[in-house]
């Protein structure tokens, strides 16, 4: 009785914690895209979270936690209805459910980063129950609800790879098909800066989310009586830490002057990259794999715009993506049981490698054709004129910031 | 001297400066400025009230330049922000009688 | 010891949370009003909460939880002094009052909002008191406080009466008797569009409000080891989020296009509408009443506006007067235990609807008398000169956001 | 094992909620200061916390938690590593080590707000590392590493002293040696306005602040089992709301209008004020020991400003240095074990102001040098036209408003 | 043709744009500005320090007219901007040489 | 009657309009512009890609006043505003033909 309050607390709790990352999300959004857009950042991430948790409910959770059918995904339970004792839980089926259905929400939520500023409202709609009713808890069952990659002995404890690189991978194919924004890139090619509209605001929603991280990465034990808790906070903390002090440094050496959106963006890296190996890594391991994390990013920033010319505003795929599998495949090497550097050889290492690349090879294509099919249906992108005015007054009818002088103009290549 | 005005879309500043610039304007004040014309407004709505947004943002340009140059001028900025679309906005040229250099007190042509 | 360290953890983390909401409602309230009002919204929110604490440990506490005088009232225990023995309480006394405090200042925030933008700052302090002092405690004595409603059997859990629909009620009254903003009505008696000046603040706000919720609702089991706690913090969840999408697509319905403001405003119509019922449904249940609150938001804030021609900025009647009474009557139709729909007959739905009645013939009539006691000496409202200038100047000689450039015009009705 | 589960959440959490603190501090500063500054505010606060973080897990754990030399300090456990058996903990040594970190970055970023919109970024930076590696693990050592000063009998339970006024004392230190912002004081040496830009974002910051604080000090039993926590959490609310109000009317009595900037900064008084004896007073000491700190803070501002002629944009050596003292004192008056006005004599008194004394002795003359070293190699203030411009665009390059029109002009004195 | 610019207060603005609208001046374009005048500023605060702030929001409205209108728009301004109260602001006119409209290319009075 | 419009630094607005006013200007317009002119730009940099910004803030101020009076205007206007340094402004004169005061519609020098 006693432990299991004690669990249910802890699982509660975290599980507001990581609710409020959508908050976090949501800020770092908007700062970071135009003040014309601010309306409708909220609303696809507000609706993102709300209807997502209807989804999930509905359908989802039936998905990732049924009783596997051949590891490949569950079938029974749907509308939350059903015992799920094969899940033999430490806690009542509810503490759970909130747990799991504000995770799914977030894979969800990353998305909507990489596609700002010029994707129809009823699109992202439709998209989000795509990936929360389906595609996202797939992968969930391969790897928590006992599937495939569970019983190879794959290692993602809070998911660096369910929740953040399915939602990069899912970004990722999102942008590309949908293209960039208007004034994005030069008629050579060379990417343009769109600064955002509101840095202060992307600050906080980082912080935010660092502290939602709390109860994503420690909160995934699913019972306060684990003590490793303490150590995965730990782990957490400093990796972000040391992903926000290397990518500042990293930005310094390279552009000159300490940068700061990918300052910022460096703590998520951190936060990201940990999050496969909280759990089983130590803290210097967690000080290395920040560090990486924050140099990463900014290569990965760069690599998405200069190379594969992928328009992403806030950087959601270099986050949440390639530091997803970056984090995953570290867990290959920095694991104190079975990492390559702590003399476990490679066979961990491998099946880290391999989950990442099945989670890639399900989610690119399931996102593509769900893209390809809103695109022919619904319509995936707003009209040119409407994307110069602002999808606040075209898609709501709004001003998000009615009593202030605004510019709307966009910066000139220097 | 002559001032020209100019009234443009936003997205048209940087283009219609650079292109200025290089043709030997150097000093310009921009001023962000909302407008209407023939161009529609829109219907914003703010919990179930609609109301109408019929100034829209522009940006208006002032130039102080000698006389033997508005032609030209108006020319380039013509090329440059023209859309052809309602909304590309005006161009007013106007009188000035005399200009001053604050840092150096210079006047007329020469503190332009 | 271990139990009780365990309620004392749990009642305290839902005060945090609870205190928290103090931030959302100011975020709110601020962010749907005029940039010349900011600074003064935020010192109504901030004094309201500073000195209702105050106030509530002199007097409130006494009053809602001293032994009771016949099921009306408590009178012992003032300045917070006293075993308070009779409440047979599980926690340290000090964790119990600091959770009710929490909530007493919840119930006197509410009517800041609708009586935004034009009332004297002096005006509000001295309302605050009457609200925390008496009005609002009174109320929680009757359901709470072991008086004459929870005697009959009046359910209200969290207190979608107790606390929003006294606050709704009392904002009513004080609108009504402030009256409209200049501009808000036409001659012709139709409503004007005042745009707030920062929807992203109001988001902020709701996210943070909902976050504060899961202290709300799960902590009023005033025990951690009450594992219902999983089940109402699920039920609060999905209610919000039901709230949320209902209201968006029923704004999209009704005005061509999902509203961004009443669909934040639908999530918090969807918490309002589940407090009193999220410890006695189930899910599905849940589900339905956050829908039917999102829907009767939009409703609630045209008929306030249209019908009664009262100038509510932030809804704030709708959100917590209406849904609040409405959540108060789901209970009769929807609790597992005695709701009509589950077989229990039309009793406890009568007694729900005495309760809200009860309550609304005790708060209207008290908050006439104070808020026109306030205005035959202090005065209620500016001087008109000082409401278009903004409060900020007039009030308290400041300029919220001294840095940018403002427009402080206003639009033309459509 | 229950019972360590108990307090290892319970500490988790606490430092979770003090983790947040930073983003009030940063909302707080930012807030309080110019348009022009925000992102190098926002770069500071959050490069003080990561880099804080690296650094004290490096360096100031061993400095304040080793094992004692001669009561002044610790030297061993470099790294995090040791065992640390001495400290005789109730939780693992990783949640422990957590909590230490959080709160050491929270001395070392007081600093940041004395020493804003107009120090270089790169002077900050190695500021930061010589407080969080050795200022103030020197004095958590004397108080709470098992260090001199604890071992005559100085409470300061939750750091009246150790955290807030080390970081009060070194702030009042930099911005002597860096001197007043351009326009801060006309000719004659009366000092003028310079309105920060964002009153709202600073009221955010308030709350998230006393949030944080309820991690703060009932945190520091570092124990979920201590059932005191429920006192110190009452005594902390009630402390920061008697602070608000009493600054609030201080401000009308003395300027005509309740002031809103001082009215926050008021709450921030009475928390720091408490923060030192909130384990050891009653209820009612609580209330007058926050309505002194609320009238402290006032003449506090005034006094730095008007008589030590000091430029502190954000009011931070009022707030932490001089109510860190006023809190450390007042333990010897109104402790209900020992403090004067509860029949203890003057002995705990003395021993309180010894305490403040050694440890002004202390940091006053590390932070001398340390700023002065730093002057004279790196250079600490950013150059008159960059300041003028903003340290936003000279230190990294970027506008944390790109999409307002701002007014970047000045006010004249009235 | 003129330039009538004419400084009113911020809630006169859609009245004034409105009736403009109806009789015909269908271009204008709108700065948010601020002045000062006889009107009195107010005093501010700070943290304790008392400031003044004398520049007052107003809106700016600048409309390129045929001379023989300018009489005419003059009469309505007045009639929706006046409060009576100080602070009511100012009509100027001014010398316009020529316009030109962007979108067209057309000149002078056409082009307005 | 002449329009005097200057563009001056932000930090020398207080300065120059309370100079002014004490020399009897009491009417004033004042915008928030961004201006260019032989004065450098900045580059700036957003998550890694350069961009310029040469387009700095400058405060505008325009005075209608009596002819008369333009030249000690423009002194005073000098005097204060002037640092030596690049950017420090320009002050244009230019004709206008009329003023309308709203509140009680004089007209002419007796609006101003
Ligand atoms: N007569 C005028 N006086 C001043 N500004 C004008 C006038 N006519 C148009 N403008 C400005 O030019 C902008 C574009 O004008 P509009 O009539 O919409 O487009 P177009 O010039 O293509 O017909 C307007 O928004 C307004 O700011
Ligand atoms: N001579 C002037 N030149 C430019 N603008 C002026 C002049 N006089 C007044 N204004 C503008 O008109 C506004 C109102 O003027 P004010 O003197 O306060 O009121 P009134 O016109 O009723 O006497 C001022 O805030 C300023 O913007
Ligand atoms: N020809 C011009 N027409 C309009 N505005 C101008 C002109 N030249 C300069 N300005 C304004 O004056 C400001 C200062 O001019 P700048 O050439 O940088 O300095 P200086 O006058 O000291 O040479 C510019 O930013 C611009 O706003």
């Amino acid at each position: 009785m006693t432990e299991m309050a004690i669990d249910t607390i802890w699982v509660l709790l975290a599980s507001f914690l990581v609710f409020l990352m959508h908050a976090g999300f949501t800020m770092v959004e908007t700062g970071f895209t135009r003040a014309k857009n601010a309306g409708n950042i909220i609303m696809k991430n507000f609706m993102g979270y709300s209807s997502g948790c209807i989804v999930y409910t509905i359908a989802g959770f039936a998905v990732m936690f049924g009783v596997t059918r051949g590891g490949l995904f569950g079938a029974d339970g749907f509308l939350a209805r059903g015992e799920f004792a094969h899940l033999g839980l430490l806690v009542p089926l509810p503490a759970f459910l909130i747990f799991q259905t504000v995770f799914a929400a977030t894979a969800a939520t990353i998305v909507s980063g990489a596609m700002a500023e010029r994707t129809r409202f009823g699109a992202y709609l439709v998209y989000n129950v795509g990936i929360t009713a389906f595609i996202y808890p797939v992968v969930g069952h391969w790897v928590w609800g006992g599937g495939w990659l569970a019983q190879i002995g794959f290692i993602d404890f809070a998911g660096s790879t369910v929740v953040h690189s399915v939602g990069g991978w899912a970004a990722l194919t999102g942008a590309w098909i949908l293209g960039p924004r208007i004034g994005k890139f030069s008629a050579d090619g060379s990417p343009n800066a769109i600064p955002g509209h509101n840095i202060v605001l992307g600050a906080l929603g980082v912080f935010i989310l660092w502290f939602g991280w709390f109860g994503f990465n420690p909160g995934s034990t699913l019972s306060g009586l684990d003590l490793t808790i303490a150590q995965i906070a730990l782990n957490t903390n400093i990796s972000a830490a040391a992903g926000a002090v290397m990518a500042m440094a990293f930005s310094w050496l390279r552009y000159g002057r300490p940068d700061v959106g990918l300052t910022l963006n460096g703590a998520l890296a951190g936060l990201v990259g940990i999050t496969a190996g909280c759990a089983v890594v130590d803290l210097a391991a967690s000080v290395l794999i920040g560090a990486g994390a924050g140099i990463l990013i900014i290569l990965g920033v760069e690599f998405i715009e200069k190379v594969l010319r992928v328009d992403d505003p806030v950087g959601a795929v270099a986050v949440h993506g390639v530091c997803g599998v970056y984090g995953t495949l570290m867990v290959g090497l920095f694991a104190t049981e079975g990492g390559l550097f702590y003399g476990g050889g490679t066979g961990l290492l491998l099946v880290q490698a391999a989950g990442v690349l099945a989670v890639a090879a399900w989610t690119v294509p399931t996102a593509y054709l769900l893209f390809k099919a809103i695109k022919a249906t619904v319509g995936l992108r707003v009209p040119a004129r409407e994307e110069e005015e602002g999808l606040d007054l075209g898609e709501h009818g709004i001003e998000a910031y009615a009593d202030f002088v605004k510019r709307n103009t966009q910066p000139l290549a220097g | 001297m002559k001032k020209i005005t100019c009234i443009i879309r936003p997205a048209k500043l940087e283009a219609v400066k650079e292109r200025l610039g290089r043709e030997g304007v150097k000093g310009m004040t921009v001023t962000h400025v909302i407008g209407c014309g023939l161009q529609q407004g829109r219907t914003a709505q703010y919990r179930g009230n609609v109301y109408v947004v019929n100034l829209l943002p522009k940006v208006k340009i002032e130039m102080v330049v000698e006389a033997e140059r508005v032609e030209a001028i108006i020319d380039l900025i013509i090329r440059e922000a023209k859309t052809g679309e309602i909304g590309d906005g005006k161009i007013f040229v106007s009188p000035v009688e005399d200009a001053v250099r604050i840092r150096t007190g210079e006047r007329g042509k020469n503190a332009l």
